[in-house]
């Protein structure tokens, strides 16, 4: 039935350029679709779009990360609107920029609440986040965070929804392959921000308690390319391994590794998975964890195609994002109920396994994921041990 | 409606905070680009009082305000020692600082992921928990500013100050103490800038360093050069149309990935322009 | 060894500065404006570098073309922007907002195009290394040493021995005089602007060789300079240079004693410092 | 030391600018009720005496009493306090003010020129402010600028600029005005308004130490002129024997001719 309301257009476009796999979501994804239309017929599938907001920082310091978000969501709009829309209903994301200022993020926030009235909004950053999160609490609006880490998320607002592990999840994972490897010492090259701040305290809480030590800990702020200063002082103590929690600047970093070759390896978390560093020689050998995210190769060409860039760790994120709460209105939909955010809340949690593009758990507000610890050599990801959900 | 409501809150915050910034810059001429250092510390100041349940919303406004009254005298010092562009690297300097204090000072500000959940104000009991009560108490508050900054320029203090902006030696061979005409501008600049800090911490119920940095200084200059330097209407329009601003340019319909930068691009076409064109502002005097 | 080593990584990067703070200290000697807009041409000039390497250029062209680039900036800066406010009797305050703007301008400008993250260089030089005595360098950092502490002379000399040199001094030292004597400040106003940027354009290019380029970190690397500069004694190449080099060493070793999020405190105690004890900087003469 | 009978005195002032001596102990005293014109060639040191009497200007050496009291090392504004008060060659006026409000910036114990006050006390303030403003209104008319009183100063001509730095003065209520070169760059009506001004205000007490180079102008105004060269007293003595004196003349025009 939905079928049918798709423009022909996109079903050859879809067709074309996905091959095997992602054909086989895509359909899949278009065939729950459809069995869900079908249910909610009675709903009037009018075709009018459900409109979400999305408040990222697209400007200012942070927007080298915000636009990849904003990227990974019209990437997941497009994809879902290929496949028919939610319940035959396009999605239409509303984009509001902070700048990353947690004052913006509020009168966005308001603005597309009360002007626009979306029940949803997809957030980006902990600082815009958590100045945001008593407003969707009261408002009963469902903040979607698909990027920050910040542990505080975890329990900011029970509207919050992380569609990411906190870092404390992936860090834990971490410590634990370092000490099943025999790395007994540490150090921990940090960006002075939020994420880094709490992946440091992360870092040094999990590795102590599998009997690691920490020997020494190096901010760099925001922005910064300059590490050198920062790497021979850690190199000079000699540890095992290096945790590095930075957010941009994994290319030059990758850049002076390489030209120290020093002696400890290189372990992170999911922002390794960044094309910087990855294709950089000095990453070879570098250990991170991966909130699992195969993409399909199909998918990743499509956003390829669309973006003419590759598709970076956030966008793969949002994407998902935008998978999963599509999923969770379209149960609404398909209760007859009206789309608000706290039927998309109750929804989410009837439905806790997402089984979409990178599946996702919901037990609490914070998604369970499957972590993978990878390695990264000759400009790729190689899995080295798969820590299921749980 | 809360949209309106949030707009006119943070504006009404930001025109205390203007006005601070209009006395120190406009009227006083002292460059400082580190206005936003001290609208942190207030900010600071009530957020950790009222989170650590310490006192009340009003008592702890009133600390704000006596804290940075203290500390933007502290940091308007050298301006007095150090002639015109030594005090903007001074300014520059202390701002940067200041954001490495609000971003390591883990156990007073929360450090780098900012402070939440700053319970809402109570004026004497009575809670100000919603968005219009927050608009009565900010925009009650704003004219308080308001009037204050009238009465001032309307007083001799006013004079004195403008004068002192012209021309230092000729306001001493007056017979007018230029260093204390200095230090007590920049007291009640701090003062205003503290109560305006409060105000935003208790609004948002967040803050983090990244809300008073270099950029959220730039930003209030910007204000006071839209506005206009020296008058009370310029210092109301200018924040007003600057909090407005994002909300307007993203009206334009500019490709995504450029309309980001492009939009903040504007902030500094305007001051450039502003400067070249109307360096009295929208509704003010010269700067 | 690690003492020697990140001294050895102070001096490249103290040697980088001090050409943006002699540079800064040329604009500003001379005209008298806080050309805050100069970190924008410090930024774009890695920009510059960074499209031509990306369109099969080699480093070296980028390098020069940055440099002119930066020179036509920067004298576009002069005639069409701070001229026109000399004009209309701008205050010195809002001489310097106008410059923050363009800052601003220039920074966005640079992020729209080219998006706001770390984009780094390609070329394999960059990333050869070599060793003397336990100290290993880069390429790109030896490139940046050695060219740096060359332009620094060449600048003292171009200054002190050259007609045009002389004549900055002569517009620099009395604007008013040199306008009577035929000298037309504007005009040399313009031409040092032209040099100061093309001068700025050399560690613009050379950092971003090696740490590829952002857009919105020139505004710190330009406050370190002007912090030499002011503690080196205004119009004193030499004291600004040295200054540089100091504050960049200082930077590197204070990792051992204290942590790096205070960096920006050490440069900025040392500028208390001197504003405390010695107001008119190191190396001016009364 | 110094006698009660001295009104101003000045005593082996020295000071040094790098390599030059702008003044080299420098010695004189005047007395009260009179104009007293300090001439000399340019670099002379002339103005440096008023910014050192005026307490701009740290001596190397040297004192100055007024009315039998040490003034050395005290700050600008209570020399003004004192009752010595000055003018600037180059005006100084605040431009963007009115010529009323640069006058009743000058005037003496005002209210609410501090930010108490003037928030809380805003009718006081406001009583006080209008008795300032009748204060520099009267000054302005004494001056024969009643007229232009309410015109932004960067709007005045210059001989009318020269008059309010002179009303500016007068309203600090010092007996001793120093005035530099209060009539330079004038010529015809406006010439004669200042010396007829600067007269006037002398027959009313007002005692005048004058920078001033037109001796035309010495030769109307002064009651004694100081002579100074190099940073040295010359002489000191009537205008009439100053100019008489061959070698003065010489020191005085021997660049020009």
């Amino acid at each position: 039935m939905t079928l049918s309301h798709m423009p022909p257009r996109y079903l050859a476009a879809t067709s074309a350029h996905f091959d095997d796999p992602t054909r086989r979501l895509v359909l899949g994804m278009v065939a729950g679709l459809a069995g869900l239309g079908l249910a909610g017929r009675a709903m009037a599938a009018d075709g009018t779009p459900i409109r979400l907001g999305g408040i990222l920082p697209l400007t200012g310091p942070d927007a080298s990360v915000g636009i990849q978000q904003q990227r990974g969501l019209r990437f997941g709009v497009s994809q879902i609107n290929a496949a028919g829309g939610v319940a035959g209903r396009p999605l239409d994301i509303l984009y509001e920029d902070d700048e990353g200022r947690p004052d913006q993020a509020v009168i966005s926030f308001n603005k597309l609440v009360s002007l626009q009235g979306v029940p949803l909004i997809f957030s980006a950053f902990s600082g815009p986040t958590l100045a945001m999160a008593p407003l969707a609490t009261r408002k009963k609006i469902v903040l979607v965070n698909g990027g920050a880490q910040a542990d505080r998320l975890a329990k900011a607002s029970p509207y919050l929804f992380n569609t990411i592990p906190v870092a404390g999840d992936e860090i834990a994972v971490l410590a634990k392959y370092l000490a099943s490897v025999g790395k007994k010492t540490a150090g921990i090259l940090y960006e002075d921000d939020a994420g880094g701040t709490s992946g440091r305290d992360d870092f040094v809480r999990a590795f102590q308690k599998v009997g690691g030590k920490i020997i020494a800990r190096e901010p760099v702020s925001f922005g910064q390319t300059d590490y050198r200063p920062s790497l021979l002082k850690i190199a000079s103590v000699k540890p095992d391994v290096l945790f590095v929690m930075l957010s941009d600047g994994l290319g030059p970093l990758a850049d002076q590794i390489h030209q120290m070759k020093p002696a400890f390896t290189i372990v992170g978390t999911s922002f390794f998975n960044d094309p910087a560093a990855l294709h950089n020689p000095g990453s070879d050998g570098w250990l991170h964890t991966q909130v699992q995210i195969k993409a399909p190769p199909a998918v990743a060409t499509a956003f390829q195609k669309m973006f003419n860039v590759e598709m970076e760790f956030w966008g793969a994120q949002y994407a998902n994002a935008v998978f999963i709460m599509a999923k969770a209105i379209e149960k609404v939909l398909s209760q007859g109920k009206p789309i608000t955010g706290e039927n998309i809340h109750d929804a989410i949690f009837s439905i806790q396994t997402f089984d979409v593009m990178l599946p996702a758990i919901f037990r609490t507000n914070t998604a369970v994921m499957e972590i993978d610890i990878m390695q990264i050599k000759d400009g790729h990801h190689h899995l080295v041990q798969e820590f299921k959900a749980d | 409606m809360d949209y309106l409501f949030s707009y006119l809150i943070l504006a009404s915050i930001f025109v205390i905070l203007g006005l601070s910034t209009n006395l120190l810059v406009g009227v006083v001429g002292i460059f400082s680009v580190s206005q936003a250092a001290i609208f942190g510390v207030g900010a600071y100041t009530v957020g950790y009082a009222l989170s650590n349940d310490i006192m009340g919303f009003v008592p702890a406004l009133a600390l704000a305000a006596v804290v940075c009254l203290v500390l933007n005298v502290l940091i308007t010092l050298p301006s007095l020692r150090v002639s015109g562009d030594y005090f903007v690297v001074t300014s520059f300097g202390i701002q940067l600082l200041a954001t490495a204090a609000f971003t390591n000072w883990d156990a007073i500000t929360g450090g780098a992921s900012g402070m939440a959940g700053i319970p809402t104000a109570d004026l004497f009991g009575l809670p100000i928990d919603t968005s219009l009560k927050t608009l009565i108490l900010t925009a009650c508050v704003a004219c308080l500013a308001c009037f204050a900054f009238r009465l001032v320029m309307r007083s001799p203090f006013g004079r004195l100050l403008m004068a002192l902006r012209e021309d230092e030696l000729a306001v001493a061979a007056a017979g007018r103490q230029v260093l204390r005409a200095k230090v007590e501008a920049a007291a009640l600049a701090g003062v205003f800038a503290g109560v305006a800090g409060g105000l935003y911490a208790v609004y948002l119920s967040f803050i983090d360093p990244s809300t008073f940095d270099l950029d959220a200084s730039v930003l209030l200059l910007t204000m006071v050069v839209l506005g206009g330097a020296r008058t009370l209407a310029g210092s109301i329009v200018g924040p007003f149309v600057v909090v407005a601003l994002p909300q307007l340019l993203s009206l334009i319909d500019l490709p995504t990935a450029i309309a980001a930068s492009a939009r903040q691009g504007i902030y500094g076409v305007l001051l450039v322009a502003f400067m070249l064109f109307r360096p009295q502002g929208l509704m003010g005097r010269k700067i | 060894m690690l003492l020697l080593q990140l001294l050895i990584n102070g001096l490249v990067t103290g040697s980088a500065l001090g050409i943006i703070a002699i540079s800064f200290s040329l604009a500003y000697s001379t005209t008298r404006i806080f050309h805050v807009a100069h970190a924008g041409i410090y930024t774009l000039a890695g920009y510059v570098a960074y499209a031509l390497e990306k369109s099969g250029a080699p480093d070296i062209v980028g390098l020069l073309a940055a440099m002119a680039i930066c020179a036509v900036a920067g004298a576009l800066i002069q005639s069409e922007l701070y001229a026109r406010l000399a004009q209309r009797r701008a205050s010195h305050l809002a001489v310097l907002i106008a410059s923050l703007g363009l800052l601003a301008v220039i920074q966005n400008f640079l992020a729209s195009v080219f998006t706001p993250n770390i984009l780094p260089f390609g070329s394999a030089w960059r990333g050869r290394t070599l060793s003397f005595g336990g100290v290993t360098l880069t390429e790109v950092q030896i490139a940046t040493l050695v060219i740096c502490l060359a332009v620094f002379p060449c600048s003292l000399w171009f200054t002190r021995r050259t007609v045009l040199g002389k004549q900055i001094r002569a517009v620099a030292s009395n604007p008013f005089l040199a306008e009577i004597t035929a000298l037309r400040p504007q005009r040399t106003f313009v031409i040092v602007m032209a040099i100061a940027s093309a001068m700025v354009a050399i560690p613009g290019a050379l950092v971003a060789f090696d740490f590829g380029v952002q857009p919105y970190d020139g505004t710190t690397v330009l406050l370190t300079a002007t912090i030499a500069v002011i503690a080196g004694g205004i119009g004193s190449l030499t004291g600004a240079f040295l200054m540089a080099m100091l504050i960049s060493v200082l930077q590197n070793l204070s990792l051992l004693v204290i942590s790096g999020e205070w960096s920006v405190g050490v440069t900025f105690l040392i500028f208390l410092v001197f504003m405390l004890f010695r107001p008119r900087g190191l190396f001016t003469r009364r | 030391m110094a006698s009660d009978q001295t009104y101003l005195s000045v005593k082996s002032m020295s000071k040094r600018f790098g390599g030059l001596q702008a003044l080299n102990d420098c010695t004189f005293s005047i007395d009260s009720g009179k104009i007293i014109c300090l001439v000399g060639p340019n670099g002379a040191g002339k103005t440096t005496i008023f910014n050192a009497i005026t307490g701009f200007l740290k001596l190397d050496q040297g004192s100055v009493f007024f009315r039998g009291n040490g003034l050395t090392g005290i700050g600008p504004q209570k020399i003004v306090r004192a009752g010595i008060a000055r003018t600037f060659q180059n005006l100084r006026l605040f431009g963007d003010l009115t010529a009323l409000e640069n006058v009743a910036s000058a005037v003496p114990n005002q209210f609410g020129e501090e930010p108490l006050g003037a928030l809380f006390r805003p009718i006081h303030t406001a009583r006080s402010q209008r008795k300032t403003r009748e204060t520099a209104r009267g000054i302005l008319e004494e001056v024969g600028l009643a007229d232009q009183a309410e015109a932004f100063v960067r709007n005045l001509s210059y001989g009318e600029q020269k008059l309010l730095c002179i009303a500016r003065v007068l309203a600090t209520g010092a007996e001793l005005l120093l005035l530099d070169e209060p009539t330079s760059g004038l010529s015809g009506d406006a010439l004669e308004k200042v010396m007829v001004l600067l007269r006037r205000l002398r027959d009313e007490g007002r005692s005048q130490l004058v920078v001033e180079h037109n001796t035309r102008v010495v030769q109307q105004i002064a009651d004694e002129v100081l002579f100074l060269h190099q940073g040295h007293l010359m002489a000191q003595g009537t205008p009439e024997a100053i100019m008489a004196d061959p070698k003065l003349a010489e020191i005085y025009f021997g660049g020009a001719l």
